[in-house]
């Protein structure tokens, strides 16, 4: 079977630093996966790449077999690839359905685009698809609100949404769990399990092995941009060099940081099951791109 | 940064006028003539003190017993210098107020703003300062109390010549962006240097907002001219005379009514001596009601707490403008009865148009075709922070 | 002629130089474009010449002028610049916009809108050299402006205030966490950037023998203009552009006419910013990596 | 209506169609002080096809037209730039074309021009509010949902497919277009037109009501031009000292509503008389 997206030999370098080595990745189609590693291992970047708001140096990624390295940022969502973001790109001056509403962008025509409001009949099927996804979210109470000074979770929640509105083949997740209490987790283990279309293939970026376990069939491990282990959640995390790539992840990441103190404290390895964490985490806003 | 919103307080000065009574009061006796004040903008300098001379003419025809038995009051709006706000001013005058005709606009850019309106509206205007040629003469309803520009420098270079003033070139220094400057650097001033016989060397010009003028005298520097003929609001002229002898340039200024500021010598100081510019009215003038408007202007200056006390050729144009509509009024028997205000408006207008050797403060005064008063024209130099009189020119 | 009007240009060029050099540093480490700084420029220069005008002796009225220009500038930092607020950049820019129009004013009840003359010590002292006329007080103040751009230079680059506020330009956040005072070095850019303006003020009436309520409007424009020519963020950007505009104004009046002056600056501006559009010194490299 | 009352409507008028301006390319995050040069474009292109016999409805179309074009070619060489830069490169265009209208005697040089028509309080007043309703118009489409989101987060917008360059030069033409309408509108009010009124300080005050009234909903710039044309006025007891009260606030104002008075959350509260979240 032909993998839905291929990284073949992908590099990135910012300056002399190189960020991504020579990276090899495949999502099957309709398969879920995990990619995992330690603070500043480059697992968002790897998003940011298929994404399309980094190119590579060297290397290509294929979609279908087609290479969409001179696809711009903003064709790559009509590719079908729907991202979400680790740290919140919220639209604060919209309301949650607003938000949502944005990534129906590419799917409806251009004179619907410009020139229908969007609360008015002509635009029901878009409203229907957005309280849809809303609801699946669990975001129907909010709906209304502005997506400014709500918590956290049900921010994490908008952006998922959003993601689904794309309609994509490829749904990047980046680290959904993170900042969740732990029943907000489960529920969203429990909608990615059963809502999601089977034939749509996910490529899920988290800190939380258990969430990733639960959720993937297969799992890429990364440190320093470069693959240290692939294959089945059990056997990658229990692979010595991912261990190894954890247990000695002060230095390390402090390291693959470039030298910026990481803030994000929601991204250590072992998830953080309390309650407290449900609010806006600490560091969540202020842009220190894990590079 | 100048501050503009457009909208300029409608600052009715009745109050300071101190004419007592109200202007709701004033409508039901009184006869209301509306005036444009420019208190502030570019040519301040000029014009903040026509108040007064308005005031000196109220009293003065109030005291000899008012204007067919009625008491004239007089309502103002200040335009800042700024034409939509000129226009503003006018609509009030003319729709909100019964206004019989209006003093002012005071510049050429207003002007050409406020006359179209005022034609529409038919209420006359007078401009006691706007001086670029033909502005009032497509319209009816207006006129200027001002001489044109071309015929006092005219009559500045036969001055000139007869007094023996060097005189063997000439250069011309002028304001870009403002209306009635631009006239003179770009058509006036060569014409009338040209008419007078004497070479025009060179032509600088430079903005009103300017402050480094160091380049445009380089350039006159290159051949230097024993007269420099100037087109400017009075700031731009401080800067040039300043610039001027910092540079080591000899040649002597030429002004004409925009520069004519009766502080202005006092403010060039030295560098501004022997300017000669030309005027319509000479504050040391022999004449008795001059010294008595001289002596009243004065005195309600020293009231305020001013340092400086002396009439300038528009405070003696305003005054002038005041007692015309007077005489039009008188002429027109306006009764000041709501009910024939358009007519009465368009009486007063008829009875301007006709005033031939008007016994002005300024001397007899005629009203041309073009809407222009025709009046004696004085020569002035800057001497010891003064001007005096040269030369005299009588129409 | 031309040797006199280069050297005209260049005079120009040094009072633009300090207020172009003050635009830039608030632009370029807190990406502010302060727009009350006419207000501070036309304040050095009032309150010099009215202390002047009291009689108090020079190096006196100067100390005064600074100090006011000084504490004004720290007041606009205190109202306009809430260091960490994460709401909308153009914010601080309408606040400051607010304390040029009330200073202006405020100078406009006490001074009147008459230009005043500017009492200077030094009055209209001019040599001449060969051909030139020199004014010494404006090659004075040219020399003081660059020495004065020299020592912003070496205070960015070589001393430890410079090095906090590179790391603030590079991310406030992280430069907090570095330790950097946050608070006190963003007070400490608004003083150096004040009084710049302030001594730009001050050689403005030195050399120009008046001062009134509106004198920083037009060389701010021409500030502004000079800045983004050479590159924000950039010291010796800023001096470079304001030498060249100060240059193309003085020729065009010299061999053109006044009229033509905005055409030619302007036209060059924005002809600079349609082809580089980050100015001529100006580049990816921010400004703490330039310093 | 008094005459006066009037005409303060009409420059009210005018401020509220120049602040819309503004607004549309504010929307989108891109602050334009090239306002007062694409007023002067439509103040002299319709002062020109009236005098040259168009009817005054037309001569105002024509400016409009001219306007918008100008706008969109000025439009892709300038949001080439980001953030300041794209704020002088605008000034600078604004400048320019005061300039050249300054040095063209055929359009009057300093002198200005007389504009045959006289356009009343009234015809402007509808003008005006069609333009509110198309603002409001566009806001409520995924037109306006597209420029707020590329004003929050650009990047952010464009992943979702937002073509945000295509999205920004129709911001700025529109804007082009309403400030060619306000030139247009001023210069058939007053009859008459001078290039020097088109500066900078016309520009900044467009913008600042946007900004005072809120960029948040399309009623704020209606809202900052109505109540900073008006304030003034009001302000007029303290005389000389107006202005510096002015001055004062605004800064007191954005320190306390940062956002502009007119926000999402201040309509919520106002219908639903509670704290929104």
């Amino acid at each position: 079977m032909k993998p839905k997206l291929f990284l073949h030999g992908v590099t990135l370098a910012f300056g002399g630093l190189t960020v991504i080595d020579s990276l090899d990745i495949q999502v099957m189609p309709g398969s879920r996966t995990g990619l995992i590693g330690p603070n500043g291992a480059g697992k968002t970047t790897v998003f940011n790449l298929i994404s399309g708001v980094y190119r590579p140096n060297a290397g290509e990624i294929l979609l279908d077999d087609e290479a969409i390295d001179a696809v711009p940022l903003d064709r790559r969502v009509r590719l079908g690839i729907g991202r979400t973001f680790q740290n919140l790109r919220m639209m604060k001056h919209l309301t949650v359905l607003e938000n949502i509403m944005l990534g129906q962008h590419t799917h409806v025509g251009l004179w619907q685009r410009m020139l229908v409001p969007l609360n008015s009949p002509f635009n029901r099927a878009g409203l229907t698809e957005t309280r849809a996804a809303a609801q699946l979210m669990g975001l129907s109470a909010h709906a209304d609100l502005l997506a400014d000074g709500l918590p956290y979770g049900v921010q994490k929640r908008i952006e998922i949404a959003r993601a689904l509105v794309t309609r994509p083949r490829l749904l990047l997740l980046d680290e959904p769990a993170a900042g969740l209490n732990s029943s907000e987790r489960d529920e969203l283990l429990s909608i990615l399990l059963t809502q999601l279309p089977k034939e749509m293939s996910v490529l899920i970026v988290e800190h939380d092995v258990a969430f990733v376990s639960s959720l993937c069939d297969h799992v890429v491990a990364l440190n320093f941009g470069r693959k240290i282990a692939e294959g089945r959640a059990e056997a990658v995390c229990s692979h010595p060099a991912v261990i190894e790539a954890y247990l000695g992840k002060d230095d390390d990441a402090a390291d693959a940081d470039a030298g910026v103190p990481a803030p994000a404290l929601d991204e250590t390895i072992v998830p953080q099951e309390s309650d407290q964490k449900s609010e806006r985490a600490p560091g969540a806003e202020r842009g220190t791109h894990a590079a | 940064m100048a501050f503009d919103f457009g909208i300029r307080r409608s600052c009715v000065v009745a109050a300071i006028l101190a004419l007592g009574a109200a202007p709701a009061a004033a409508q039901q006796q009184d006869l209301l003539l509306g005036y444009l004040a420019a208190t502030t903008g570019p040519f301040s300098a000029l014009a903040k003190r026509n108040a007064v001379a308005v005031e000196i003419a109220v009293e003065d025809i109030n005291a000899a017993g008012g204007i067919n038995g009625k008491k004239l009051a007089v309502t103002s709006f200040d335009t800042g210098g700024k034409p939509e706000q000129a226009v503003t001013g006018v609509t009030r005058f003319a729709q909100d107020m019964p206004a019989l005709a209006i003093i002012g606009p005071f510049s050429t850019s207003e002007c050409r703003v406020t006359f179209p309106t005022g034609e529409r509206l038919g209420i006359a205007q007078m401009s006691m300062a706007s001086s670029a040629p033909k502005v009032a003469a497509p319209f009816t309803y207006a006129f200027r109390n001002a001489t044109d520009e071309a015929y006092t420098y005219e009559r500045l270079f036969k001055t000139l010549k007869a007094k023996g003033y060097a005189h063997g070139s000439a250069a011309v220094a002028y304001a870009t962006d403002d209306a009635v400057s631009q006239s003179l650097g770009t058509k006036v001033l060569p014409d009338a240097i040209k008419a007078a016989g004497i070479p025009l060397e060179e032509t600088v010009s430079f903005r009103v907002a300017a402050f480094d003028l160091a380049p445009q005298v380089s350039q006159l520097n290159q051949k230097p001219t024993d007269l420099i003929a100037v087109g400017t609001p009075p700031e731009p002229m401080l800067k040039l005379s300043a610039e001027l002898r910092r540079q080591g340039n000899k040649g002597r200024m030429l002004g004409g009514s925009t520069v004519a500021d009766a502080e202005l010598p006092a403010r060039m100081g030295a560098n501004g001596e022997g300017t000669v510019i030309t005027s319509t009215f000479f504050s040391g003038m022999p004449d008795e009601r001059t010294q008595k408007f001289v002596k009243a202007f004065e005195t309600k200056l020293k009231e305020k707490g001013e340092t400086v006390f002396e009439p300038n050729q528009f405070d003696a144009a305003t005054y002038d403008i005041v007692m015309m509509y007077a005489t039009a009024m008188k002429n027109a028997k306006v009764t000041g009865d709501p009910a024939k205000l358009a007519a009465e408006r368009a009486a007063i207008r008829d009875e301007v148009r006709k005033l031939k050797d008007f016994p002005a403060l300024v001397g007899p005064l005629s009203i041309n075709s073009e809407g222009d008063a025709i009046k004696t024209i004085y020569v002035l130099e800057a001497k010891n922070g003064r001007w005096e009189l040269v030369d005299t020119h009588k129409n | 002629m031309f040797a006199q009007q280069l050297m005209n240009g260049l005079m120009l060029g040094g009072i633009y130089a300090l207020v172009a050099v003050s635009f830039t540093l608030t632009i370029g480490i807190l990406n502010f474009l302060n727009f009350s700084i006419p207000a501070l420029f036309m304040l050095g220069g009032v309150v010099s010449c009215a202390l002047l005008a009291a009689g108090v002796p020079a190096v006196g009225a100067a100390a005064g002028a600074l100090a006011a220009t000084g504490l004004a500038s720290l007041l606009v930092e205190r109202c306009t610049f809430r260091w960490l607020s994460t709401s909308d950049p153009h914010i601080p820019l309408v606040s400051s916009l607010g304390f040029l129009i009330f200073f202006e004013n405020l100078v406009l009840v006490y001074f009147g809108s008459d230009a005043v003359g500017y009492p200077s010590p030094f009055a209209r002292a001019s040599v001449k050299v060969s051909d030139l006329t020199v004014s010494l007080p404006q090659t004075g103040g040219f020399l003081l402006a660059l020495v004065l751009v020299a020592l912003c230079y070496v205070l960015l680059k070589y001393t430890k205030l410079g090095r906090g506020l590179r790391s603030i330009a590079e991310s406030p956040a992280i430069a907090e966490m570095l330790g950097v005072k946050v608070g006190w070095t963003v007070s400490s850019v608004y003083l150096v950037s004040g009084l710049l303006a302030g001594i730009g003020g001050i050689l403005f009436g030195i050399s120009y023998l008046q001062v009134s309520w509106d004198m920083g409007s037009e060389v701010a424009l021409k500030g502004v203009s000079a800045m983004v020519l050479g590159g924000m963020g950039n010291v010796w950007g800023a001096v470079l552009g304001a030498l060249i505009i100060a240059v193309i104004e003085v020729m065009t009046i010299a061999y053109l006419n006044s009229e033509a002056v905005n055409v030619f600056v302007y036209g060059l501006l924005l002809v600079i910013i349609a082809f580089c559009p980050r100015g001529l010194l100006g580049d990816r490299v921010k400004m703490a990596e330039r310093m | 209506m008094s005459g006066y009352a009037l005409q303060i409507g009409a420059i009210l008028c005018v401020h509220v169609i120049a602040a819309y301006a503004a607004y549309m390319t504010l929307a989108a995050g891109q602050l334009n002080l090239g306002i007062a040069g694409f007023m002067a474009l439509g103040a002299y292109g319709s002062a020109v096809l009236s005098n040259a016999g168009w009817a005054m409805p037309q001569s105002i179309a024509g400016a409009v037209l001219l306007a918008s074009l100008v706008g969109l070619c000025v439009s892709y060489p300038v949001l080439r730039a980001r953030g300041i830069y794209l704020t002088i490169a605008t000034l600078a265009f604004s400048e320019v074309v005061v300039a050249l209208i300054l040095n063209m005697e055929s359009l009057g040089a300093a002198s200005g021009l007389v504009v045959v028509g006289h356009l009343g309080f009234w015809p402007i007043l509808w003008v005006t509010l069609g333009v509110v309703a198309l603002v409001v118009f566009l806001a409520s489409t995924r037109f306006g949902l597209c420029l707020t989101a590329i004003r929050n987060d650009a990047q952010g917008a464009a992943v979702f497919g937002v073509r945000t360059r295509r999205i920004e030069v129709t911001a700025f033409t529109i804007g082009a277009a309403l400030a060619g309408l306000a030139g247009a509108l001023y210069a058939h009010h007053f009859s008459y037109v001078e290039a020097q009124r088109f500066n900078v300080l016309l520009s900044t005050y467009a913008v600042l009501y946007t900004l005072l009234g809120g960029l948040q909903t399309p009623l704020g710039p209606l809202v900052g031009a109505a109540l900073f044309t008006l304030a003034p006025e009001l302000l007029r007891g303290t005389d000389e000292w107006r202005y510096v009260t002015f001055g004062a606030v605004i800064v007191v104002l954005m320190l306390l509503r940062s956002e502009g008075l007119f926000t999402r959350s201040f309509i919520h509260n106002l219908m639903h008389r509670r704290p929104a979240t």
